[in-house]
């Protein structure tokens, strides 16, 4: 069964306050030597039967069009298990 | 009789335990989260609001926090600790309580007035409620889904453990409608609702959260 | 690594006069640009270009709205100065509310950013409006948005409104602010031009009122809160492309900004402490234009000049050139000037809330705004001619041909529904229509019980918010805008609007005291527009100068339209009202059984623009409902008086759906049933006329003696209807002799109309 | 400069709403043949000097405590750029 993983991370130009927000929590942790923090999302799509270029096609625009938001956010689709 | 009422950046709610606190007959004492100093006080709110932003989870970063250090070690000889909203999350993060709060299943922050069933009249918390009695509190969260795994669950309804559930429609996806829960001892309590926002008439639903705050009193003056 | 050629300093501008610089790019004119030229006597170097053309942008410089504006300067009065102690020019007006108190309040737009990203656009609204309120020296208490859209089944509404909404939210609960009321109007007009409009309260003691000024030369300026990042800068990159080497031209840099409300809820506990420990001498928000209008302005008003260094200020990008620094819009940033001996207890109160602040210039005696970059002069300008010296023009207006057609196309002449089932349907239709029905899954999303002081929200008519815990002064505020009476007749209508917002606050038992405005068009480079927008100004200032209140502060958003198609004029009006006991607030809803119910006020045939012409006709022409200000005012008097002497069980102003609409949310509020009898008109203008200066109150029988006093005391006529009856699903509005609606009926109708629009969208 | 990404995902038998109406967008959307849809986030950290293993160690430990909560979630954690 093929997976495919669709990671969304916030475009490196913007403002990322979550990533700020766990970057200001590791030094606290003592976690030092960390220049910066992107906190993004991260999608696993379990499909049937099998992966076609056609259903990579869909599954980009689906990436582009519903799990990111291309004003803000950049996105990579990747295959786990082909 | 001193209630300390932590702030950490980000809480909202703050203001409004203290105020509940006073009504209800006892000093509020703030507490800062910085320090880890409880001025002598002899129970503790963590009051509700997005600590830290509650960016990476909600209550995730406020856990760390040097008064949670004090908080936690205070519960545990028996202090009384109640958690509202991002209190309970706060204390879920803590381990001081078990389960997590996750993302409302509507995917969306409600605010509503909210009927509940008090469940459990034992806790440090709830002794001034009558057992079953149907009350109605605030309930204004995004990540107000509470969740454990089967075994917690058991435990927690084996050992009546669940404070409060709510009624009618559930508004958050919680397991088993549950709106709060408290610890073996029952001196944690941890509430979804906001029974500092029902402490009277004029400016929220009623005056049914008061009782939590004057439970406490005498909590504490038996103890 | 991108490397920087030539630095554009004074010094090279003034060796280089021929340069060709991107003025237009910049959205400058070429008078502009000469003028700018002639100003400084050479050509500005282009960080000065920079500045300059954002300054002198329409947003920035209101130089199509100027000329109308000074209309709400010119027409007050000494009665409406009485309370102003802070009038029109500084971030937010402040008025007296009794006790040594004062209220600030502002409503301002983000529309086009809630368009491109809603979440995000409708957030940094939020954050905006707060900021201004915050460097008033105020501590903000409450929240209210006015939303319009695209009609409810539109794709795209399904993307903006739920977006928007949650940006609204997410920003706002953060930072524990109450949202106590606003609007959300469906209209096909707003479809690709949604108008999100945020209004902010704030409350501080006569004494802690701060200004924009940087006065007192040798005083320290301190940038404090986020780092600087490329922000809202997507236009300049223009200029930066024109210094960087072609290979290395950095990207184009986002249009959007990304708000975070955890460090704005930082700023503005950090920002009051400060205040508290009197650390402040001058204060700014840094909103559109950044830097570059947070130190023009400060240096401007305080008659001083300024020295900055720019490479001081804290980075979240290096790659940021020097132009782009000061046009950033990063969010949640302030500006304070401080005395030198207080720098290092404000730095220590930056620290205690984890804000960073850095000094980064200061006050200097030499009239001018100095900027300097790694020891370059980059920028050397008279700080009024960027703050205050831009361009005004007269713009040409016209009123539109097609204004009379659309005039004369009344909708009174349109087909009435005959008997009583059909005026069933029509209520329960109307009840049920996208602007009339349930908001609450909107409202549901905002919390309106954070600090502990909300006295009515959503959806009473304002939302009263508790001020002074010891003594219960409360303010209420309220926004509205029937923009289809605007559109029938902009003078009129904008008076439309600031009577119902006026009408709203004094239902609720509120003196109203002051006025904010939005004013929503389309662009001013088209005649038509133009007219409508001076009509509209000229309207709100003779109302405003009838009803005896001050317009404090407001806001002008232009270009509003889609090819040539405006959206309808949108004048926003918000309200302020003060009520000295909150105790005694009026809410809506029908309390129980048994209650007298009355209609105050006169209903006419006046059915052009309404609801039912919209709704059950799909018409907009005619006249809007007939202005009489007087008789809003002496409405308010008996409301007002009524709520202090706690006369009324409820009351419920009329406006949008009529009688109809106002019965129907005031047996719902709670569950209370209602049988009436029409007055002896025409059943069909009695439901659903939208005449003005009207209310529907109740009241217990023991009280109907005085309120008839009060009534024929100020001429406002009273009928009676009826009585409340029952309690529960199963209560009714009884109309005699023409229908019956069961609660349930109605309900089931009016409540699910967004959520089976929006769930799932 | 070392890249350390931890992939955090709700533990497979809890609900997850936002996958789950993900799910449903996707069928709305026309793309057929999904099995289940899962999200959780992603942290990219980039850190200063060199990976060693007790650096690593550190980063184990502040995922699990500070970057996920195991009552709920699973999480990974793997070095992209070494
Ligand atoms: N429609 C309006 N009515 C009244 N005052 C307005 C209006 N538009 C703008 N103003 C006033 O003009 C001044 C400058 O407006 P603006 O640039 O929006 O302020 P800020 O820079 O604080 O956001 C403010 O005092 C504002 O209140
Ligand atoms: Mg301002």
């Amino acid at each position: 069964m093929p997976r495919v993983v669709v990671d969304v991370m916030p475009k490196a130009d913007l403002l990322d306050p979550q990533g700020k927000a766990v970057y200001g929590a590791l030094s606290r942790l003592g976690l030092g030597g960390v220049r910066g923090v992107r906190q993004g999302k991260r999608f696993e799509l379990d499909l049937e039967g099998q992966l076609s270029e056609d259903r990579l096609v869909d599954l980009h625009r689906v990436a582009e069009t519903l799990l990111s938001n291309p004003v803000i956010e950049d996105f990579v689709v990747r295959v786990e298990q082909p | 009789m001193r209630v300390g009422v932590v702030t950490f950046p980000g809480s909202l709610d703050d203001v409004d335990a203290r105020r509940a606190v006073r009504l209800a007959g006892a000093d509020a004492v703030p507490l800062w989260h910085g320090t880890d100093e409880l001025a002598g006080v002899d129970a503790v709110v963590l009051p509700g609001g997005f600590s830290y932003g509650d960016y990476l989870r909600c209550g995730a970063i406020a856990r760390f926090s040097p008064v949670m250090g004090a908080v936690t070690s205070a519960a545990r000889r028996g202090m009384p600790v109640l958690g509202i909203c991002n209190g309970f999350q706060i204390l879920c993060e803590s381990n001081l309580l078990p389960g997590a709060l996750v993302r409302n299943d509507s995917r969306r922050f409600v605010c509503r007035d909210q009927g509940l069933r008090i469940e459990n009249t034992a806790t440090a918390w709830t002794s001034a409620y009558t057992l079953r009695e149907e009350v109605t509190l605030v309930l204004k969260n995004g990540e107000g889904g509470y969740v454990a795994n089967a075994a917690t669950l058991q435990r927690l309804e084996d050992e009546g453990r669940v404070v409060a559930r709510y009624l009618g429609d559930n508004p958050n996806g919680s397991m088993r409608e549950i709106a709060g829960i408290c610890n073996e001892r029952g001196n944690v309590v941890g509430l979804m609702p906001h029974p500092e926002h029902a402490v009277n008439d004029l400016c929220g639903p009623g005056t049914d959260g008061s009782r939590f705050f004057t439970s406490v009193l005498s909590a504490v003056v038996a103890a | 690594m991108t490397t920087r050629l030539v630095l554009d300093t004074v010094a090279l501008a003034g060796e280089t006069p021929d340069v060709q610089q991107p003025w237009a790019d910049l959205g400058l004119k070429d008078d502009e640009y000469s003028q700018i030229r002639a100003i400084l006597g050479r050509r500005p170097s282009s960080s000065e270009l920079a500045m300059y053309s954002v300054m002198w942008s329409e947003h920035c410089s209101y130089k199509s709205s100027k000329v109308h504006l000074r209309r709400f300067g010119e027409s007050l009065t000494d009665a409406m100065r009485q309370r102003l102690l802070v009038g029109i020019g500084e971030n937010a007006g402040v008025v007296d509310v009794g006790d040594g108190l004062a209220v600030t309040f502002k409503i301002e737009s983000h529309n086009h950013p809630s368009y491109v990203e809603p979440y995000q656009g409708a957030a940094t609204g939020v954050g905006g409006i707060v900021r201004d309120i915050l460097a008033m020296g105020a501590r903000p208490v409450a929240l209210l948005d006015s939303l319009r859209v695209g009609p409810l089944d539109a794709v795209d509404t399904r993307r903006v409104l739920p977006g928007v909404v949650a940006g609204v939210g997410g920003y706002g609960n953060c930072l524990g602010l109450p949202n106590v009321g606003g609007e959300v109007v469906f209209d096909p007009s707003y479809a690709g031009n949604p108008l999100v409009n945020a209004l902010c309260v704030g409350v501080l003691r006569h004494d802690e009122v701060h200004l924009a000024k940087a006065s007192g030369a040798g005083n320290r300026v301190l940038l404090y809160g986020a780092a600087t990042g490329g922000d809202g800068i997507g236009g300049v990159s223009v200029l930066a492309s024109e210094t960087f080497e072609a290979a290395h031209r950095p990207a184009k840099r986002p249009s959007v900004q990304v708000g975070d409300p955890f460090m704005e809820k930082l700023l503005i506990e950090c920002t009051l402490e400060l205040f508290n420990g009197q650390l402040i001498t001058g204060i700014q928000d840094l909103g559109g234009a950044g830097l570059s209008c947070a130190t023009s302005e400060l240096a401007s008003s305080g008659g001083s000049g300024m020295r900055i260094q720019l490479d001081l200020v804290p980075l979240r990008d290096t790659s940021l050139t020097p132009e782009e620094i000061l046009m950033s819009e990063s969010q949640e940033r302030m500006m304070a000037i401080v005395e030198p001996q207080q720098v290092q207890p404000f730095l220590a109160v930056c620290d205690r809330w984890g804000v960073e602040a850095t000094d980064i210039g200061e006050v200097t005696d030499s009239g001018r705004l100095v900027i300097d970059w790694q020891g370059q002069r980059i920028v050397d300008v008279p700080p009024g001619s960027v703050a205050h010296d831009g361009p005004v023009y007269e713009r040409p207006l016209c009123r539109p041909a097609a204004h009379d057609a659309l005039a004369s196309d009344s909708a009174e002449r349109l087909s009435r529904p005959g008997g009583g089932a059909e005026l069933r349907a029509t209520v329960l239709a109307l009840a049920a229509s996208p602007n009339l029905c349930d908001r609450s899954w909107v409202t549901d999303q905002y919390d309106r019980y954070v600090q502990g002081n909300t006295v009515l929200a959503q959806p009473e008519d304002a939302g009263v918010i508790r001020i002074d815990e010891g003594s219960g002064r409360g303010v209420a505020v309220s926004t509205d805008c029937n923009a289809r009476f605007v559109q029938l007749d902009p003078y009129a209508g904008a008076q439309l609007a600031l009577a119902e917002a006026y009408r709203n606050v004094a239902v609720s038992g509120a003196r109203p005291i002051a006025v904010t405005d939005c004013l929503n068009f389309g662009s001013p480079e088209d005649p038509g527009v133009m007219w409508q927008f001076a009509e509209a100004v000229r309207g709100l200032a003779d109302g405003c100068r009838e009803l005896e209140i001050p317009v404090t502060g407001g806001n002008v958003s232009f270009y509003n339209q889609t090819g040539d198609t405006a959206i309808l004029p949108t004048p926003v009006v918000g309200v302020l009202g003060v009520i000295d006991d909150v105790r005694r607030r009026t809410p809506i809803g029908f309390t129980g059984p048994g209650c007298a119910v009355y209609l105050l006020g006169e209903t006419r045939d006046e059915l052009s623009g309404s609801e039912w012409a919209v709704v059950v006709h799909d018409h907009l022409g005619g006249h809007p409902p007939a202005v009489d200000l007087a008789a809003e005012r002496a409405l308010a008097d008996v409301m007002v008086a009524a709520a202090a002497e706690r006369l009324l069980s409820s009351a419920h102003d009329l406006s949008e759906g009529g009688l109809a609409q106002a019965l129907v949310e005031s047996c719902l509020r709670r569950g209370v049933g209602v049988g009436i009898a029409l007055p002896g008109l025409d059943p069909l203008v009695a439901l659903f006329s939208e005449s003005t200066s009207r209310a529907l109150v109740s009241l217990p029988t023991t009280q109907e003696v005085r309120l008839a006093e009060l009534c024929s005391e100020h001429g406002v006529p009273s009928t009676r209807l009826g009585e409340t009856v029952g309690i529960g699903g199963a209560a009714e509005i009884d109309v005699a002799a023409l229908f019956n609606l069961p609660l349930d009926e109605l309900r089931a109708a009016w409540s699910t109309t967004l959520p089976s629009a929006l769930d799932n969208a």
